[in-house]
């Protein structure tokens, strides 16, 4: 296993990628506190992750997900341990969407977003439910108590209370991706292994062309 | 100082598969056993101040956690007797699995806490490559905490030199949002243009995928073969409890 | 009141020595001062004073009648321009227009593209405005964020070391720039080690020592 | 006598550039000398120097590179695709990007290099102890490499490279962030270096170089403007203030 992982992680990372890869797993572990520090009602703490994604591709955003959480469990948030296989799937999900050009245009990513949210809430869901009991310590949890007063389950509670607020932190998550990648210039984007995932192809005519 | 990591990592396994297939009773035992454990010997110390700080703030949410998981499934799940206790009306059941779960995570979030804080990152890493993990990854998780070293500074820089420039951090959620992308794409440019350099100085230093790092001395073991035998044993026992009905 | 005033300002940073203790000081209206000093005088901290990016300790700094304890940063840079030392620390759009355009918008100036297109003019940077900043060698996106605070069109300009890593084509710009700026008659702080190099446009110099600054009059030019 | 450097035919263009970088460009170092290549911000003196590295054609896969380099007897044709290193050096133009990030003291860091070629432990520790020497590190060697001050990680950037070895020696602006006192000491290191390696190195002021090279070149927009020796170069100065601060020199 670990032979087709690191194969394939050199191949995405070839370049500038490895350090660019830990460049992104900082920027998970600390996006988040920038974001409370504007008093932005989301934790888009998984930027870090779909920009190598989009950039490198779905192997190193395994690695980089992984690693962010082992290392945020080390920084005293041992929580982020059970929910690597989370953010494992939230990076090959969007390395593959990446892959297929979704990254191109704004029309693809919102759309892209909301199904990584999607997708997200189901892998979380049973960890939450399982492991946490469905109580996480923060303002969502209101809605997990709403929907077993209901009378749902506990994993279906914490699978609503998902679907109800990743695909909104996911949509914006990659959006602000997008825009990042958007804004670079090709003399950067040509050194990653991903640098065609965001090139669009009237892009690259204007570039021919000249 | 130098404690093996991987007889921490054998405890810590140790001690999540009784979190994971063991009774309740026993996590809060093991739980009781980490703190004593973390108190009184010497390799689980935490090594860093920032740690030892953040240990009893973190524990003690976990316990707050812990308690409100199980009056939360007192409530909710309505299963066997009813009793009644300040005014709420709490189920058996609820109150079983709830304390089931909380025992269940207070131990694995503890034994992780304990772990984590008596390993530096560079330990922890040597111990991954020596475990067999790619060179490549190890050598992520080292650039990893120099970067976790230099961006918060970073960020107090941009956000300063965007404040100067009348960038509205403290308006509405709208242009605060606008405001996070004005300070994140400078610390992501430069973030990437940093990461070129540093990719290019690396090969430029001769380095290449798969080469072998090398880091100090990573402590002698003082685990016996029938500590970790013992270690082993329980862990499949503890597996077989939960497979088996 | 088109000053900066210093009243017996005191600052420190948390935990820190001292930097000022007990600074007075007026900077008037078209003056082109030099901060000088050695490393560690505080006259980065001073720049950051200015804009209300840090407060006294004790003291006042009032600019333009407004005092900077209790003005919002935003606010106090709609008067006073400040740019800092590395210009990665600020560039973020895509085009050089719209990382120059960025301080006049959020400032709502209603003629932010005429400003815009005007300072990167006066830089020679109006041949690059539609290609990436980080496509610019470096010592050009210098320059680009000296021409960014000149767009948004304040009264007062603080820069720090501008004209460190300039190459010669850049620093004959940049006095080419200052120069051609003199009739609008703004007022510069500039901190820098380069006193050479301005001396041909400054009007006095405010020289940090032991956390007091002393004024100096001097230069080739006259506040007009 | 260290290698001599020619490139001739030297074409570079980034992918998607407007302009090449350079085309049928040709410069000539001779063996064993103290060149500087001096020119304005955007001359091509960095890609320059990558080109004679082999990092340019290695890590820009997409850009158009051709053209000749002959570093001693050994030709590159087209230029080099892969980094020379050990037998070329460069030291790129920041020091503390070129310090790894992943070493705590002066002295491993150094040693990453030579771990980086496969040497073994003893030999390692041999020639680490005498770079450190030779550089004044010692008293440094084990402080954390990013607390130092700019001049003494520039000193540790260069003796990572300098301990392996390299012939030919390259530094993207050595001098250019240093203050007077950390450019002597710089100046008396590279003085220190045997002739048995050749050494160039870019600048944007004359400065640093008048006083440690022996062979001078000038580019502007990618064109040679100047070749030649010290005196030839003190001579033509005057000429140049338009692309040279020449203040206080001429």
């Amino acid at each position: 296993m670990w032979t087709t992982i690191r194969r394939q992680f050199d191949k995405e990372v070839e370049g500038a990628g490895l350090p660019f890869v830990a460049f992104c797993i900082a920027l998970n572990l600390t996006s988040g506190q920038l974001a409370a520090a504007l008093k932005i009602p989301l934790y888009l703490d998984s930027i870090g992750t779909v920009l190598t994604a989009v950039l490198c591709g779905p192997w190193s955003a395994i690695v980089a997900g992984s690693l962010s959480n082992i290392l945020a469990a080390a920084l005293g948030n041992p929580a982020m341990m059970f929910f690597i296989p989370v953010v494992a799937v939230i990076g090959a999900f969007s390395g593959l969407l990446a892959r297929k050009g979704w990254f191109r245009s704004w029309y693809l990513v919102v759309p892209g977003g909301i199904l990584q949210g999607l997708v997200a809430a189901v892998v979380s869901a049973p960890i939450a439910a399982f492991v946490f009991g469905g109580v996480m310590l923060s303002g969502t949890d209101v809605l997990v108590l709403y929907f077993r007063s209901v009378g749902n389950t506990l994993l279906e509670s914490v699978f609503y209370q998902g679907i109800s607020s990743d695909p909104v932190d996911k949509t914006v998550t990659y959006i602000i991706v997008y825009m990042l990648c958007r804004n670079l210039p090709l003399r950067l984007l040509q050194r990653f292994n991903g640098g065609n995932n965001v090139l669009t192809p009237a892009m690259l005519r204007s570039i021919h062309g000249s | 100082m130098a404690h093996s990591i991987n007889d921490k990592l054998s405890i810590l396994i140790f001690f999540l598969s009784i979190a994971l297939a063991g009774p309740a009773e026993a996590a809060l035992i093991s739980v009781i056993v980490l703190l004593i454990t973390r108190a009184l010997a010497p390799p689980f110390r935490p090594l860093a101040q920032a740690s030892r700080r953040r240990f009893l703030p973190v524990f003690l949410s976990l316990v707050l956690l812990a308690c409100l998981m199980t009056i939360v499934n007192g409530l909710l799940l309505q299963e066997g007797e009813v009793f009644t206790v300040a005014g709420l009306s709490l189920y058996e059941g609820g109150i079983r699995f709830g304390v089931k779960t909380g025992a269940r995570l207070l131990l694995i979030a503890t034994s992780l806490l304990v772990f984590f804080g008596s390993v530096t990152i560079p330990h922890l890493a040597s111990s991954l490559q020596h475990a067999g993990l790619p060179t490549q990854i190890v050598m992520t998780v080292l650039l990893t905490v120099y970067f976790l070293e230099t961006i918060p500074e970073r960020i107090t820089r941009i956000f300063s030199a965007q404040e100067a420039r009348g960038a509205p951090v403290r308006s509405r959620v709208d242009r605060r949002v606008r405001s996070f992308l004005s300070i994140l794409a400078p610390l992501i440019l430069s973030g990437i243009v940093e990461s070129i350099e540093r990719g290019t100085a690396l090969t430029l230093r001769g380095y290449r995928a798969g080469t072998r790092l090398e880091f100090e001395g990573g402590g002698e073991s003082r685990l016996s073969g029938v500590g970790k035998l013992f270690i082993v044993l329980s862990f499949f026992v503890f597996i077989l409890a939960w497979v088996l009905p | 009141m088109m000053s900066i005033v210093f009243e017996d300002l005191h600052f420190a940073y948390p935990g820190s020595d001292p930097i000022f203790r007990g600074v007075n000081c007026e900077i008037h209206p078209g003056e082109f001062l030099l901060l000088t000093g050695s490393n560690g005088s505080g006259k980065s901290t001073f720049l950051r004073l200015l804009n209300g990016l840090l407060k006294p300790s004790r003291g006042n700094i009032t600019v333009e009648g407004m005092n900077t304890r209790e003005t919002a940063t935003a606010r106090l840079a709609a008067v006073i321009a400040v740019t800092f030392q590395h210009p990665s620390d600020q560039i973020f759009a895509s085009t050089v227009r719209g990382e120059v355009r960025y301080g006049p918008k959020n400032l709502g100036r209603s003629n932010a593209d005429t400003l815009a297109a005007q300072a990167l003019d006066l830089f020679g940077l109006a041949q690059y405005a539609d290609m990436h900043p980080y496509d610019l060698p470096a010592s050009h996106r210098r320059l680009l964020t000296i021409a960014s605070a000149v767009a948004m069109g304040t009264p007062f300009l603080a820069f720090d070391e501008p004209s460190v890593h300039l190459s010669q084509p850049e620093r004959l710009l940049f006095l080419r720039a200052l120069e051609a700026l003199r009739p609008e008659k703004r007022t510069y702080l500039i901190v820098t080690h380069d006193v050479r190099f301005f001396r041909p446009l400054c009007t006095g110099e405010i020289v940090f020592q032991d956390g007091r600054v002393h004024r100096r009059s001097g230069g080739n030019a006259r506040p007009a | 006598m260290g290698p001599s450097v020619v490139a001739t035919d030297l074409t570079f263009r980034y992918f998607a550039a407007s302009r090449p970088v350079f085309s049928a460009f040709r410069v000539n170092i001779p063996g064993g000398s103290r060149c500087a290549i001096l020119g304005p911000a955007g001359a091509g003196k960095t890609t320059l120097l990558e080109i004679l590295s082999g990092a340019a054609a290695s890590h820009y896969k997409t850009a158009i590179a051709d053209g000749r380099v002959t570093i001693g007897d050994k030709t590159h044709i087209p230029i080099p695709h892969e980094v020379l290193f050990p037998r070329v050096g460069l030291v790129l133009q920041d020091p503390s990007v070129q310090i790894s990030g992943i070493r705590h003291t002066v002295r491993s860091e150094i040693e990453f290099t030579l771990e980086n070629l496969g040497m073994g432990k003893d030999v390692r520790a041999a020639k680490v102890a005498r770079i450190l020497e030779r550089f004044s590190l010692t008293h440094l060697a084990d402080r954390h490499p990013y607390r130092l001050s700019g001049g003494e990680m520039q000193r540790v950037a260069l003796a990572s490279i300098v301990v392996a070895e390299p012939d030919l020696l390259l530094l993207d602006e050595p001098a250019n962030a240093l203050d007077e006192r950390s450019r002597n000491e710089l100046a008396g290191i590279l003085r220190s270096i045997s002739p048995a390696t050749t050494i160039v190195f870019t600048d944007y002021t004359p400065e640093f170089a008048l006083e440690t090279a022996d062979r001078f070149v000038l580019l502007d927009n990618s064109t040679t403007r100047f070749e030649g020796t010290r005196d030839e170069f003190l001579t033509a100065l005057s000429t140049f203030s338009a692309l040279l601060p020449t203040e206080g020199i001429v």
